[in-house]
């Protein structure tokens, strides 16, 4: 190891780097990397990187490996690999020139295109620290400090229509006509004790023979509400009937039927003189 | 001159007056940059004293925020003083900028239409005939929501012990509804057409006729009259 | 004249040569205003579209941002374009009286650093790109942290095979740097004319320029796509 490189690199040491890829890789402390290494190697020839030495180049970095190799440590597969690599360009530039096996580069193009990758990382790193080395948000320069946030104010509409306004005055309405207590639906049945107290209350006006149709109550009409009527009238009659207090007679099926007060005679109408038929 | 250059120079202009009430004293520019800048930045309103930390020992902290002050005034950001602290706003008659609007569409709560179908049917009415026709007492909220979205005002006092207000709707809630007029609400016929009522309405079930007149035993509205005690409605009083 | 209104009167000619740029055209005053405020309240920087849209109709956004750079050129705040948006910063020479004593919160690794500035110059990139210019294989963890702190972005995979994801920077980079664009990166030009960024590996006469646009051989980015194997670099191939 030369002294120059003693210089540089005898304090180097060997890291494990832990929680990484390369956690089972020793890393040459301080290197990004083979390229990294011969990159520093060539500046430390202190003569443009596009006018390097590469078979100088070449030699150090073989040297430095070997030191590491000295200093019992392990290095990563890629600095071997470059080695290796290097030990192959050392031996063609040294040979006179000549195509290499299958159209392969001379070894002077290998040269410069290595020569040129290092000139491109020193390019890169250059940048990144032009880069770094800008103004920063929040560290050299500052954006407005108590930003002052847009207010949201809300529109509202209503969607509420004519027809809504209309359906909650009419069920508003409804339900306070309808009392407050629940009142379940009646069903339009007029109930037999009902109707027989309205038959028996009706038992001293009626005259002779009457039809049943006559006697329903006037309020009762229509449909279902007609039908109830007529069945419960009749029901009602009949149970009087069994009790004799009124008398009934029908014609014939379906035809009316009439009804007359118990206590009257027992003479029975003709069918003409029947009223109403 | 262009009329940025005008605006500019009539600032110029005011620098020069509020310099010149300083006695040739002057704000140092670079001060100004600085105090400028520290407002900018800041998170919270600045005193002198904290400026003065910032800037270079001597430096006249208050005859740069005067200047200050004087440069920003009819800019789009002024500085204002709150509590003896200084911070850069954005100019108050710029606050529409910051207003971003947002539509938002609603419905109104059960009981706030059905408090709006009553007074739109019963007005003139008082908050006690509304729940009495309701039925049941009425949250404060309720008259509340329907002033505050405009379809209901108080139009005046009705002619009875307590002189309770009076609500009825206004030309925003005829808008809303699409009618003509509040004569135009349908009646008991309509509504039963409309299949809004059962054919055979319970007894006792009117709909009365909505009129903007003034009641007959009602007074107009006068904001100013001194509030009497309005304890909420007798329900057994309607 | 004081030395105030007299830095003033400087601003004022700056803006009458912007004015007379514009040929008679005049930033209308109130625009200027709005742009102002607007601008100094958004913690945001704001676009022309967006500027427009709080604006009146038909207002001149680009002139008026053009005489408020002016007006604020020399000011303690200044008016900065970022990411093609605009923003107001503190004048960088007043950094030394603003900058907190906080610790740089992550103190990014040299490799961090070095393949952050490989993504923005040469975008769009692959990962065997940057580890062909770096000369060695890249850690998970740069990668990682770079995209954490939202500096660089997934952009698109490369039409070769494997079909590689492309990485590029975001807007968040451009702000955070005080960059206008990609294209305003330092150094760029001299980058170029050493030929640095020709296609890796040099492929011929193109010399591409750092693009946010896809690349010729690049597809966009679909994180649907099932991953494919993506070995590290081959360091002999190079």
């Amino acid at each position: 190891m030369s002294a120059e490189q003693a210089e540089n690199f005898g304090e180097f040491e060997a890291t494990a780097l832990a929680n990484d890829d390369e956690a089972l890789l020793i890393q040459v402390d301080g290197f990004e990397g083979p390229l990294d290494l011969l990159l520093t190697l060539a500046r430390n020839q202190k003569v443009d990187i596009a006018k390097i030495s590469i078979l100088k180049l070449a030699e150090q970095y073989l040297e430095f490996v070997e030191s590491a190799k000295k200093l019992n440590l392990e290095l990563a597969a890629d600095y071997l690999v470059m080695a290796a690599w290097l030990a192959y360009l050392k031996s063609r530039l040294i040979l006179p020139q000549e195509k290499g096996p299958d159209g392969e580069p001379t070894a002077d193009e290998m040269a410069t295109r290595l020569r040129w990758r290092l000139q491109r990382l020193d390019a890169m790193r250059a940048m990144s620290t032009r880069l770094m080395g800008r103004e920063r948000l929040d560290r050299d320069v500052f954006g407005r400090g108590d930003p002052e946030p847009v207010n949201v104010v809300k529109l509202r509409t209503y969607k509420d229509t004519m027809y809504d306004l209309l359906t909650a005055y009419a069920t508003d309405r409804a339900r306070k006509l309808g009392g407050k207590a629940y009142r379940p639906q009646m069903a339009p049945v007029l109930a037999i004790e009902e109707a027989r107290e309205r038959l028996e209350r009706m038992l001293g006006k009626i005259s002779d023979w009457s039809a049943l149709t006559t006697l329903l109550p006037f309020e009762w009409t229509g449909g279902n509400r007609r039908r109830s009527a007529m069945a419960s009238t009749l029901l009602a009659a009949l149970e009087m009937a069994r009790d004799g207090k009124v008398q009934l007679q029908q014609a014939s099926p379906f035809a009316e039927i009439y009804v007359r007060d118990g206590q009257r005679g027992q003479d029975i109408p003709s069918e003409a003189s029947a009223p109403g038929a | 001159m262009s009329s940025v250059a005008k605006m500019i120079s009539e600032i110029e202009n005011q620098m020069d007056a509020e310099t010149e009430d300083k006695q040739g004293e002057v704000a140092n520019p670079e001060h100004l940059r600085m105090v400028e800048a520290l407002l900018f930045a800041a998170s919270e309103p600045l005193d002198q004293k904290a400026l003065s930390t910032s800037l270079p020992e001597g430096a006249d902290v208050a005859g740069v925020l005067k200047a200050l002050e004087a440069v920003y005034e009819k800019r789009g950001v002024n500085l204002c003083c709150v509590a003896g602290k200084y911070q850069f706003r954005t100019a108050s008659d710029l606050a529409f900028l910051l207003r971003k609007e947002q539509p938002e569409q609603k419905r109104l709560s059960k009981a706030a239409i059905e408090t709006l179908a009553i007074i739109s049917y019963h007005q003139p009415v008082t908050r006690a005939e509304i729940e009495d026709i309701r039925g049941v007492a009425m949250s404060k909220g309720t008259i509340d929501i329907l002033m505050e979205i405009g379809w209901i005002k108080i139009r005046g006092r009705k002619r009875t012990p307590g002189r309770p207000v009076t609500y009825g709707t206004t030309e925003a809630f005829l808008v809303q509804f699409g009618l003509e007029s509040i004569g135009h609400l349908p009646g008991l016929d309509e509504l039963k057409a409309a299949g809004f009522l059962e054919a055979i309405p319970p007894s006792g079930f009117d709909v009365p006729n909505p009129s903007d007149e003034l009641g007959a035993d009602e007074d107009p509205y006068d904001p100013n009259e001194p509030e009497m005690a309005t304890g909420s409605a007798n329900l057994d009083e309607a």
